[in-house]
């Protein structure tokens, strides 16, 4: 049995252990769950190492000199003092750094990306001009956006005529829902037919060319 | 017939497993074919790709690991076939640990065929950790942010680097993504600030969330889950991974339907019997 | 009052008045240096060195979020001085109200999962305001209240919670520390114990209110297989259709932070709200207006919304 | 300086970036790259951090002799060996880092994923009940979607992959658009609470 059909096997093992889980929780699935998380963290080091901590950190540092490398050294090595009770409060320096750094990429994130293009995109005319079919597409989109955002309004009761509308947008809230029903379907499935491709081909060699 | 309803409405869940493993499992094999139509977003992946002028350097981040690699690596495997046929050279970079050895196994399954060389024709940069903070970074500087390639090479000694500094030096960005960090934050922190053209493959989950982008054209074209995997080799021009499971996603999907029917047919209509026997 | 809480609490003070002060000194100095930019020679295009102090197509982006920045604060600040803030009241909460009310009827537990992430997230922390409630509610009826948790770090705020809402409700003793459980922190191994809880202890009412992945779909169907009555709320919008068909009511989204905004009037959670509040209906002015105008084949309004 | 230092680094990272896009000044924009440099170490170590934390929890039950410290014991022989694996032999192609990724860590994983494809049938089948119109109408959009998406759609109705789409591209659009600025206003007030100082979970208590 040479390496390749070695890994094979294995995979096909593990594979099987985590299926077994479906039956019930068992030992095995145990086993592979251990295995599993152990595999993922170490992984996650080895790789941590070649492809930033080297590249990124010791060589800028050693090679080139850059002595202002040390500066998130000694940050990040900050964060390691959460394990000591003493001085634990000296990782939130780091932590409020990246904390800040990242609140600050998500403001403009989301405002430039999501919300102000968002509302370009939907700001389209109601009559006139086009064809039939994309001035009934504009209107769903505008009546839709609109009773959405309405049934998100929580400081007027949802009484009258504006209950109404925000009753129509729970609607389209539900259309939405039901089409991401539908993909998420549509991902396990594939997932599965990911696993069902390997053990029947790649292990058992069983399936049709 | 109110027992077999009973029986159905209260089945224990490991039939309804045995069931859908066998519903995935017989199309493999034995293989129907349907036949299927291109989407419009699929088209515009390909169509964005195809209007780059040879030669030129894409940039392409998978950002998947192999949780999702069913739906996303078959679209990998594409979009490079599409990008070597092309002769455009590509630089690949990942935002999800787990990315890089999904990478390496695409390239060494693509690149024979085309005679293509590392460091020439392509690169994979590998990994970086930062999320967003990482594309925010290669705006400023691509070579700061991956001062070397995944096995730890320069990118001063890689000759596909010369004249790459940042987003401008791209043609565009094809990005192949599982969730977070992924299209979303592509289009927030790259597409918006750099105007660069930027066409995504995802995940079915998270498909239906990017068609607002794929609308305002923050997207040029879009990959959901592996129906769009298969449109686009139909595109591309060969029977991959993508289109050999479409038999499978059909009577799987159909199964979840007859589910869905069965399931509310039994417990409506057992409601209505208890409701005259109460009454 | 502690020495070091007095300490911090000046030293806050004193970095609040400071912050304020660099924010208006750092307007000051954009505005004046950009105004300073404009009338200094644009640099040639493709060089890489840039020396304007604006990016002038970025107005739109700049006012959008400094008319946000100014209505959750303005929001917060009247919170805090006490002002009656109106939120209505959400659905959501007649229906755990109701929820929790026929479990205690039947006499049977109630079972609260506050889903899987950690403190940090802040569906978990709307989760555990609500918890203390359902709490309070549970207080008077001598019906187990089961928690099920799967991050070390909520389990001390959890019982936290309860632990006030039973003291609010005047039953200190009613409190029991057992059914605060930790069940596991991975992931389907914790789904696995929950279900069991769900098969063995017959919880009348289900709440499932707080951070949910892929669990939520085992959850929601073995809940509703023991006949429970199910409320669920999360934002975590790809599971939320599971939680809709298999569940009696569903807080969406946003619903839970309001939820929680409303419960607690907490300053911060109220102010914000408030502030979004005002920040959509200026957003839904816009899209008529622009739908309008566009309409009429007038198209610069739309236009200045371009992001570039 | 235990809460008023990480407060004032928080503040001013978060202002800092927030300039950043509407500045375009080379020498603001070559500072904002360093700090960026930065940024990724220290994320680096955080994620350190996190394995360092979940080898000291698996030690401790180790330690405390629980029922599973067979189990934990495999987890950290795992977690050593493909660290040293990696770090030493290197993370190349064709590497023993390599193999075990490709056939014990993609096997697992993607199957742990798929166990879902069997969790979704089911609940379709015991727990989808359509019992109002908005269950309905969530029921219809998402068979439509389901069947139109996939080519057996097509064999029954050559239109439906059309339909399925312009579903995708108009009414459902239109909610998940409002989800969007949702969670946009969202993300951008718990952003400004955070800078501002008013959000302040992420230091912790004491």
């Amino acid at each position: 049995m040479n390496i390749e059909t070695l890994g094979i096997w294995l995979g096909a093992f593990f594979t099987l252990c985590i299926l077994s889980f479906l039956y019930k929780d068992n030992p095995f699935y145990k086993l592979a769950e251990h295995v599993f998380v152990g595999i993922s963290a170490g992984y996650g080091v080895a790789l941590e190492f070649q492809n930033v901590f080297l590249p990124n950190l010791w060589n800028p540092l050693t090679k080139e000199g850059k002595l202002i490398m040390l500066v998130p050294f000694v940050l990040g090595v900050l964060l390691f003092t959460r394990f000591v009770a003493k001085i634990s409060w000296l990782s939130r320096w780091s932590i409020g750094l990246l904390i800040g750094i990242y609140s600050g990429i998500a403001i403009i994130g989301f405002g430039s990306g999501d919300l102000v293009a968002q509302i370009h995109g939907n700001l389209l005319p109601l009559w006139g001009g086009n064809d039939l079919l994309t001035l009934f597409n504009n209107w769903i989109l505008t009546v839709g956006l609109v009773t959405c955002l309405i049934y998100f309004f929580f400081s007027k009761e949802h009484k009258g005529s504006f209950g109404i509308l925000a009753r129509v947008g729970i609607y389209f809230l539900m259309l939405s829902f039901g089409a991401s029903f539908g993909y998420t379907v549509m991902s396990r499935m594939s997932l599965l037919i990911g696993r069902f491709y390997f053990l029947y081909g790649d292990w058992l060699h069983i399936l049709p060319q | 017939m109110k027992r077999l309803l009973e029986t159905i409405n209260s089945l224990d869940r490991r039939y309804i497993f045995l069931f859908i493993g066998l519903a995935v499992s017989l199309p493999l094999f034995f293989p129907i074919g349907i036949k299927f139509t291109v989407t419009h977003p699929v088209q515009g992946f390909y169509n964005t790709i195809e209007k780059v002028p040879n030669g030129s350097k894409i940039l392409m981040s998978c950002d998947y690991d192999p949780g999702s690699a069913p739906e996303l690596y078959p679209m990998t495997i594409s979009a490079l076939e599409q990008m070597f046929k092309k002769d455009l050279k590509v630089v690949i970079t990942c935002l999800w640990p787990a990315g890089p050895p999904l990478v390496e196994k695409a390239l060494a399954h693509v690149t024979p065929q085309y005679h293509k060389q590392p460091g020439i024709d392509y690169v994979n940069l590998g990994f970086k950790e930062g999320r967003e903070v990482v594309m925010v970074s290669m705006g400023a500087s691509i070579p700061n942010t991956f001062p070397t390639d995944y096995q730890g090479k320069p990118v001063s000694q890689i000759p596909i680097m010369q004249g790459v500094t940042n987003f401008k030096d791209v043609a565009m960005i094809v990005n192949i993504s599982a969730g977070y960090p992924g299209t979303k934050e592509w289009v927030q922190q790259v597409q918006s600030r750099y105007q660069i053209d930027l066409v995504a493959g995802c995940t079915a989950v998270s498909a239906p969330e990017f068609y607002p982008y794929y609308q305002t054209g923050q997207l040029k074209g879009l990959l959901g889950g592996m129906k769009g995997a298969a449109e686009y080799e139909k595109l591309v021009g060969f029977k991959g991974l993508g289109t050999r499971g479409m038999d499978a996603q059909s009577i799987s999907h159909l199964t979840v339907f007859l589910f869905i029917l069965i399931g509310n047919l039994a417990y409506f209509a057992l409601r209505f019997w208890k409701g005259k026997a109460s009454r | 009052m502690k020495v070091d809480d007095y300490l911090v609490r000046r030293g806050l003070r004193k970095f609040k008045r400071i912050r304020a002060w660099a924010f208006a000194a750092v307007i000051w100095l954009w505005q004046s240096l950009s105004v300073l930019a404009q009338e200094s020679p644009l640099p040639q295009s493709g060089s890489t060195s840039d020396f304007r102090w604006f990016d002038t197509h970025r107005w739109n982006v700049f006012l959008a979020l400094v008319i946000i920045f100014f209505l959750i604060i303005y929001f917060i600040e009247k919170a805090k001085q006490g002002k009656n803030l109106f939120v209505r009241r959400i659905a959501g909460l007649d229906a755990i109200e109701e929820a929790v009310g026929r479990a205690t009827e039947m006499g049977k537990p109630i079972l609260y999962v506050p889903g899987i992430d950690d403190m940090n997230n802040i569906q978990t922390v709307a989760s555990m305001i609500i918890l203390g409630n359902v709490a309070r509610m549970v207080a008077q009826y001598d019906t187990p209240l089961i928690v099920p948790l799967r991050m070390p770090f909520v389990l001390p705020v959890a019982e936290e919670a309860v632990k006030q809402g039973y003291m609010a409700a005047g039953r200190p003793d009613a409190f029991q520390k057992d059914n605060i459980r930790f069940i596991s922190d991975e992931q389907f191994a914790y789904a696995a114990g929950v279900n069991g809880i769900m098969l063995r202890e017959r919880p009348a009412a289900n709440l499932l209110l707080g951070s949910f992945f892929a669990e939520s779909l085992v959850l929601a169907e073995t809940g509703f297989s023991t006949g429970a009555i199910q409320v669920a709320g999360t934002a975590n919008i790809h599971q939320l259709p599971f939680f809709v068909v298999a569940c009696d009511y569903t807080l969406i989204g946003e619903e839970l932070f309001a939820a929680s905004a409303y419960l607690s009037k907490e300053p911060k959670l109220l102010g914000a709200l408030k502030g979004s509040d005002y920040a959509k209906a200026i957003i839904l002015l816009a899209l008529i207006i622009g739908a309008i105008l566009m309409s009429f084949n007038i198209d610069w309004f739309k236009n200045w919304f371009f992001v570039e | 300086m235990r809460k008023e230092v990480p407060l004032i680094i928080t503040f001013l990272a978060g202002t800092f970036f927030i300039a950043d896009y509407f500045i375009p000044h080379s020498g603001f924009s070559k500072m904002a790259e360093s700090v960026n440099g930065w940024t990724i170490i220290v994320i680096a170590f955080s994620y350190i951090l996190g394995v360092a934390n979940v080898a000291r929890v698996n030690l401790d039950q180790i330690q405390k002799g629980s029922k599973d410290k067979f189990y934990k014991i495999i987890l950290l022989v795992c977690l050593f060996f493909m660290s040293i694996a990696g770090i030493v032999w290197g993370i190349q192609g064709g590497s023993v880092f390599d193999w075990f990724f490709l056939n014990v860590y993609y096997p697992m994983q993607s199957t742990m994923f798929a166990l879902l494809a069997f969790y979704i049938a089911s609940a379709a089948f015991r727990a989808f009940r359509i019992r109002s119109i908005q269950a309905a109408l969530l029921a219809i959009t998402a068979v439509l979607v389901m069947i139109g998406r996939v080519p057996v759609g097509e064999a029954i109705w050559k239109d439906f992959s059309i339909f399925s789409e312009w579903i995708m591209n108009v009414p459902q659009l239109a909610g998940k658009r409002a989800i969007l600025i949702g969670a946009a206003l969202g993300a951008i007030s718990t952003g400004l609470k955070v800078i501002a100082g008013l959000e302040r979970t992420h230091l912790g208590q004491d």
